[in-house]
């Protein structure tokens, strides 16, 4: 099977986020697909999944036009689409997600329920063998990761010819991305294509069979994965040259004071006997899912949560309380998970900019400014990059990767030299490879200007970029820490994978 | 809150005093007040345990229940029916006005049915098609039947000349039991089964928890956000030709009340059995609360404005435990 | 003694006046024993129905059922008759199951007074008809109105509202004041169904700065008494609608029928009876004061 | 790395017939009907555009503007208050209470407020401490207050004996103008400017927006949902006070008709300016409309009922433009 898209046009109010695109996708290839963050990816598979309705162009399957105006359009033509933004019904349960739309069935009406689980539970099994999920939970109850399995899971239940993973990897820990990647190199021997939309370049090179790359919402080039280098890919996507080493290199860390010290710490089953922090430092946490790193990292801005222990920053003992008084002592957060922990859909950017310190454009007294609270917007705006036309757009309406431009924008916006410690969770989940660049360039100009930093990331590239030493977790405890000249990406997987029991 | 207590709690199950797991106290306290409300009545009030009066209870509540059921298919898809209560009313004049005039009962109710069906096509047309959310058309819907409903009484009720065989179904009785109950049976069973063990429910279901999955599994979103606005309309019809049955008279803002009330029914019910979740045996439980305190305060002889404001200590009362143990999304 | 009190609408000033009058009645028989329950239906037929339905159950000792339409409770009524609980109705209409129905006559009350409202007005001139159907009462008011006014070929009916009986201060209130801007002073009269709207009208009407209307409206509640009394007012009649009397009238037939066990046939004049409701004007307020 | 399309996209607007860039018709849409509604009223209806008649108009709505723009605040927080219509009752029949008690005005209106003041407090307590939905939570201080409202009063109606100076805040004028149209814009440019333009207004929005993400942020979301039930409340015992002198008498049930229609209100105003959230100005417009239709109709001497038909017919009109360019999601 073929699939064929012509000269797709996608006008948004304010953007033209698809500009006479073509591309062709069949169902015996992977094919990847790249850009910067806003570039129309999601766009053009949303069309190709019947998401969308395109300004105008057309969709051809095997030299038949179809008209796809709705998914459920684009399912009947095997096109399965696991979108960006997750998307599973909360309140049912991991096998009924599973099996949505195609659910075993008595005299066409009735759901076996009894039979359902077992399937669900069947293909689960066949396409993530080594991953255990309770499917009979509602899946509002899972870790995130659980959930982005089970949707992919529903996209692979069926006939699928082609099936589309709009940024499968971003939120997975390091053992599910590797059985999807094998999943990934299954699907086109069994008929099965795929459209693959990624930020690991690395990732898309060794996945695809050919790549296309699109920028500013128009096509740039196709070719198969062999004739193009991770080099020529940054140089298309970015249109400059992808020669110098995007991700830069952490300077040796400079001895700042301790900002943050912390001691006897627990936070449901996590206990962290003592850690520290200085100023101009950072720190990166990594663990498997479960390790324990990300929640003891939330907890030190959000110590609901926390049984016992004292925390010290910057040379001032502190009382646990809320949030709020977390951020007066001067510690922030740069949440993963930023539609459900940091941003407002529909507000503007300038209004999401200014969530945190809207104090900055006032007229004091708590009456807002306008002016000035643009001023500030578009200072952060200009400082991140965004890409959007202009602070009053919708935040929804942005691209995955600007919209975590703007979650870590909130902390900049009228901060300067509020905080002395951030911390970062998957800073540069979705964001693209220019962006993620950006990204580190700002967080090491906060640490070079006396602030310190703890990142919990599971891209161990990344941390291995910009960190100045790595502590690993292991089943909800940190282990020995690894010091920069210890770093390598094979060092972290046997710190993380539990040379401890 | 993390991850870190998350898979300790799996196996581990929080409990509440030690020994009662919490989802046990999220899906049953409610229920249990209302047990507990059962037991006081029945020790307190004289005549509250008694045949007779338990079916009175099933025959006050059987209107109430039926639109709450319509009303929970609404809420299963996100939709809210605000018309609900002229809807009941629309049936409750057309179907008297058409045996006055001399049609038969068979062919009155199934105007009335049909009468019904309109109204949620149009009422779904607007949501599904239009686009309008479902809160403003069916407040504009509700202000248009309000017009229709007086306009053809000309606001008088109407009384008299009703068949004998019509008033049987809101007055009559099939082995002690009033044939309101049975229709009240009939419909939570059928609701329930549709809502429960249907694929046509789950549909119901999914489009209302997350439209986007929903969609992208396959599932026609508008038809069956259509279907739930139709169903509720249906279920009202029904319930406003019996309310007309049982008063042997046709009122046209008779029905208002089953809007606030309907909703009401559906909150509490919301409470229970699957917290946050519009489910058919929550709403029948939330009627049966409401029918129960109505009645055993008034047995009591308690003065209607106190019964009003113990009734609204009571339902805080019972969703408080629930309420401090989860978080409800009601809407 | 248990004595169960069926409200249609308590929030209603007439049904207040007739609850008054049997307080009023108990004082002054000293019957401390006796125990009522007040039941408001709050408007609703079908609360009614319930609420007679839950007194019966209850088995008190009497029930009485003020400005209900009983014809939509029959069932209920059924019910108390099973019980063999005595029923009293306070002007909710005959209906099969109650023992008396205690009333005015509400053709007799509008032909009086919509006759004087059209004699004021010499005959002629414009007219606000304000209706409401939903009561029996105050429809069969407007009814009255409507047929009398057929012989009266010079007086035209600029606007004829009916209102809406929920928020019936606020909508005729709203509804006057777009009439006033409309019509402003071609206004010669207003008619209303009951006081209270009528008193919302003259409110309108004074706000408005119109002097010379003439309104009217029926039930003789002390306010609109002391309204027509007040000379200057625009108000220049009402009906007087011995409320108070049914109340204490209800309270001597209980106790004769119920207590004293007399054969009802015998205390009771007749299934339905009608007081006596004079016209109230301008010359002979003071007497109702 | 982003000019490039910046610049060009943010002219190449989206155009509805080529001309009107789509975000108007979004955000302007229902306003335009408004200015339509006007227009033909003035043309075909004598005396529409009258300063009496506009005054009337200003007059009327309000009470029903000050009750909305309170709902507001609510809808803002994502915090429903169904209770909204009995705490006006609330005001209307304590303060004419304590007037006809012999209490000086002001103490009366002192008394007013507390009295919402302690309502809102209720409310928010119930949902912010104990946890209940406000759906649930004001549906049950709804019935107490009814009951309270009803015994206050013992039923009926208060009639004469209030001080001239009471009555002059519902009926009389300054300058020509309406005492009550002063009042409406006060509160209109007050809220306004505190959900416009201050933290605490950008806060309840936050709260409503994304309530994790606030609490993230360091916005005490507690308070913040309190704060905006209580003001709901605030406004709510003002418009009932308004209510009371207006009509000259106080009662207990004259509130009850506000909670569905300020909900209209409220609903309409979500259809413009910023589609799916509730603004002040919105509501403004939402309670003018509503206002404009009904002046204009009973003007034209329509008859009652088929005016509520086409009042309905009217707001689908009016919202089924924008609904049909933009997703609405009113709850
Ligand atoms: N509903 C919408 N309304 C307005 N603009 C939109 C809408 N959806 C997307 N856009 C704009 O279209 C452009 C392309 O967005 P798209 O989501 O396709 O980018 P992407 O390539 O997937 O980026 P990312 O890598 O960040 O996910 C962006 O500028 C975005 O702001
Ligand atoms: N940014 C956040 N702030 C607060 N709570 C969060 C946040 N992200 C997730 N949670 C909560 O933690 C639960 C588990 O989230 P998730 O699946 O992302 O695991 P995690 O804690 O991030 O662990 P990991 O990513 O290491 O696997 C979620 O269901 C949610 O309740
Ligand atoms: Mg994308
Ligand atoms: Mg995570």
């Amino acid at each position: 099977m073929e699939i064929v898209l012509s000269d797709i046009t996608m006008q948004f109010p304010g953007t033209r986020a698809l500009d006479g695109v073509n591309a062709t996708f069949c169902t015996d290839e992977v094919h990847g697909l790249i850009g910067e963050n806003g570039a129309g990816k999601s766009t053009l598979v949303n069309v190709l999944g019947g998401s969308l309705l395109p300004t105008s162009g057309t969709v051809q399957i095997d030299g038949r036009a179809v008209r796809l105006s709705s998914p459920h359009d684009a399912l009947l033509q095997g096109i399965a689409h696991v979108s960006q933004e997750g998307s599973l019904v909360q309140g049912l349960s991991g096998a009924e997600n599973i099996l949505l739309g195609a659910e075993p069935r008595r005299m066409g009406v009735v759901i076996r329920a009894g039979s359902l689980n077992a399937q669900a539970q069947a293909l689960l099994s066949r396409w993530f063998p080594q991953v255990q999920i309770d499917l009979r939970r509602p899946v509002g109850d899972l870790p995130m990761a659980d959930r982005k399995v089970i949707e992919i899971v529903r996209a692979l239940r069926g006939a699928a010819r082609l099936v589309i993973l709009d940024e499968p990897t971003a939120t997975l820990p390091a053992r599910e991305k590797e059985q999807l990647w094998g999943i990934i190199r299954s699907l086109p021997q069994q008929g099965v294509g795929v459209v693959l939309i990624s930020h690991f370049l690395s990732e898309i090179k060794a996945l695809s069979d050919r790549i296309s790359v699109l920028r500013d919402g128009k096509h740039v080039r196709t070719a198969p994965a062999s004739e193009l280098s991770e080099h020529d890919l940054v140089d298309m996507m970015l249109r400059r040259s992808g020669g110098a080493n995007l991700h830069g290199t952490t300077a040796a860390k400079i001895q700042g004071e301790v900002v943050l010290n912390l001691r006897d710490w627990q936070v449901g089953s996590v206990k962290v006997p003592n850690f520290h922090l200085h100023a101009g430092e950072i720190v990166g946490l990594i663990g498997l899912t479960g390790a324990g790193h990300t929640g003891f990292a939330r907890s030190l801005h959000n110590p609901a949560g926390v049984q016992c222990g004292s925390l010290v920053v910057a040379g001032k003992p502190l009382k646990l309380g809320s949030v709020a008084q977390m951020q007066a002592a001067g510690i922030a957060l740069v949440p993963d998970h930023r539609m459900e922990y940091a941003l407002v859909g529909e507000w503007n950017l300038r209004e999401n900019l200014a969530m945190v310190h809207p104090q900055h454009g006032t007229f004091g007294a708590g009456v807002l400014s306008i002016r000035r609270e643009e001023t500030e917007a578009q200072r952060v705006m200009g400082l991140l990059n965004v890409k959007a036309h202009g602070s009053g757009q919708l935040l929804k309406t942005l691209s995955g990767g600007n919209k975590q431009k703007i979650s870590i924008g909130k902390w900049l916006y009228g901060a300067e030299g509020r905080y002395r410690v951030m911390i970062f969770i998957e800073p540069t989940e979705g964001v693209d490879i220019g962006a993620k660049a950006e990204i580190y360039a700002e967080m090491r100009r906060l640490a070079a200007s006396g602030v310190g930093i703890i990142i919990a990331s599971s891209d161990l590239l990344e941390i291995e970029a910009i960190a100045h030493r790595v502590i690993p977790f292991t089943h909800q405890r940190p282990g020995p820490e690894i010091p920069q000249s210890g770093f390598s990406e094979s060092a972290f997987i046997t710190a993380i994978s539990g040379a401890a029991a | 809150m993390s991850d870190l207590t998350h898979s300790a709690s799996a196996d581990r199950r929080d409990t509440v005093f030690g020994i009662i797991p919490k989802d046990y106290v999220q899906r049953y306290s409610t229920l249990v007040v209302l047990v507990l409300m059962f037991v006081v009545f029945t020790v307190t009030v004289d005549k509250f345990l008694t045949p007779q009066n338990l079916l009175n209870i099933a025959q006050q509540i059987s209107m109430l229940t039926i639109v709450g059921a319509g009303l929970t298919f609404g809420f299963a898809a996100k939709e809210m029916d605000l018309s609900v209560g002229f809807t009941v009313g629309l049936a409750g004049v057309l179907v008297p006005l058409m045996l006055v005039a001399g049609w038969s009962l068979p062919v009155a109710l199934i105007v009335g049915l049909v009468a019904g069906f309109l109204v949620g096509a149009l009422n779904a047309g607007l949501v599904t098609l239009v686009g309008i959310p479902s809160l403003i058309a069916t407040l504009a819907t509700g202000s248009i039947l309000f017009g229709v409903n007086f306009l053809l009484t000309g606001g008088r009720a109407i009384y008299g000349g009703l068949p004998d065989s019509f008033l049987w179904l809101g007055q009559g009785r099939i082995m002690g039991v009033p044939v309101l109950a049975y229709f009240m049976i009939a419909a939570v069973a059928l609701a329930w089964f549709v809502m429960e063990r249907t694929i046509f429910g789950r549909y119901i279901y999914a489009v209302g928890g997350n439209q986007k999955a929903a969609e992208l599994s396959g599932v026609k979103v508008r038809r069956y956000k259509a279907a739930a606005l139709i169903v509720c309309a249906l279920f009202a019809v029904v319930a406003g030709t019996l309310l007309s049955a049982r008063l042997g008279s046709g009122q046209p803002n008779a029905g208002e009340r089953y809007l606030l009330d309907g909703l009401a029914t559906v909150f509490i019910g919301m409470t229970m059995l699957r917290p946050g979740t519009a489910t058919v045996l929550g709403t029948f439980f939330g009627a049966l609360f409401i029918g129960v305190i109505n009645n055993g305060l008034n047995l009591m002889g308690m003065d209607t404005y106190i019964q009003s404001i113990v009734k609204g200590v009571i339902i805080l009362v019972a969703v408080a435990v629930v309420s401090r143990s989860t978080k409800l999304n009601l809407l | 003694f248990e004595l169960a009190w069926v409200h249609a609408n308590a929030a209603a000033q007439s049904e207040q006046r007739v609850k008054a009058g049997f307080d009023a009645w108990l004082a002054e028989t000293g019957k401390t024993d006796w125990n009522v329950s007040l039941l408001d239906s709050g408007g609703s037929g079908e609360a009614t129905a319930s609420n007679i339905q839950d007194a019966a159950s209850r088995g008190v000792n009497a029930i009485v059922i003020t400005m209900a339409d009983l014809r939509a409770s029959r069932a209920a009524l059924d019910a108390a008759k099973a019980a063999n609980i005595p029923v009293f109705a306070v002007d909710s209409g005959y209906t099969d199951g109650v023992l008396v129905d205690i009333t005015t006559n509400n053709w007799a009350m509008s032909s009086d007074v919509s006759v004087y409202l059209l004699d004021q007005m010499g005959g002629k001139g414009n007219l606000i008809f304000l209706r409401m159907a939903e009561h029996h009462g105050t429809r069969k008011r407007g009814d009255v109105m409507e047929t009398v006014l057929k012989e009266y070929p010079d007086v035209k009916v600029l606007a004829e509202h009916n209102i809406d009986y929920t928020a019936f201060f606020e909508d005729t209130n709203k509804t006057m004041e777009d009439y006033v801007a409309r019509f402003g002073n071609e206004i010669n009269a207003v008619w209303a169904p009951w006081d209270e709207p009528a008193q919302a009208a003259v409110n309108v009407l004074n706000a408005a700065g119109l002097k010379d209307v003439k309104v009217i409206g029926i039930d003789g509640h002390p306010q609109a008494i002391a309204e027509v009394c007040k000379p200057d007012s625009q108000m220049i009649a009402t009906v007087s609608q011995p409320f108070e009397k049914m109340g204490a009238q209800v309270g001597e037939w209980i106790q004769e029928i119920v207590i004293d066990k007399k054969s009802a046939d015998d205390v009771l004049p007749a299934k339905t009876v009608y007081m006596d409701a004079p016209l109230v004007t301008k010359k002979n307020c003071k007497d109702f004061m």
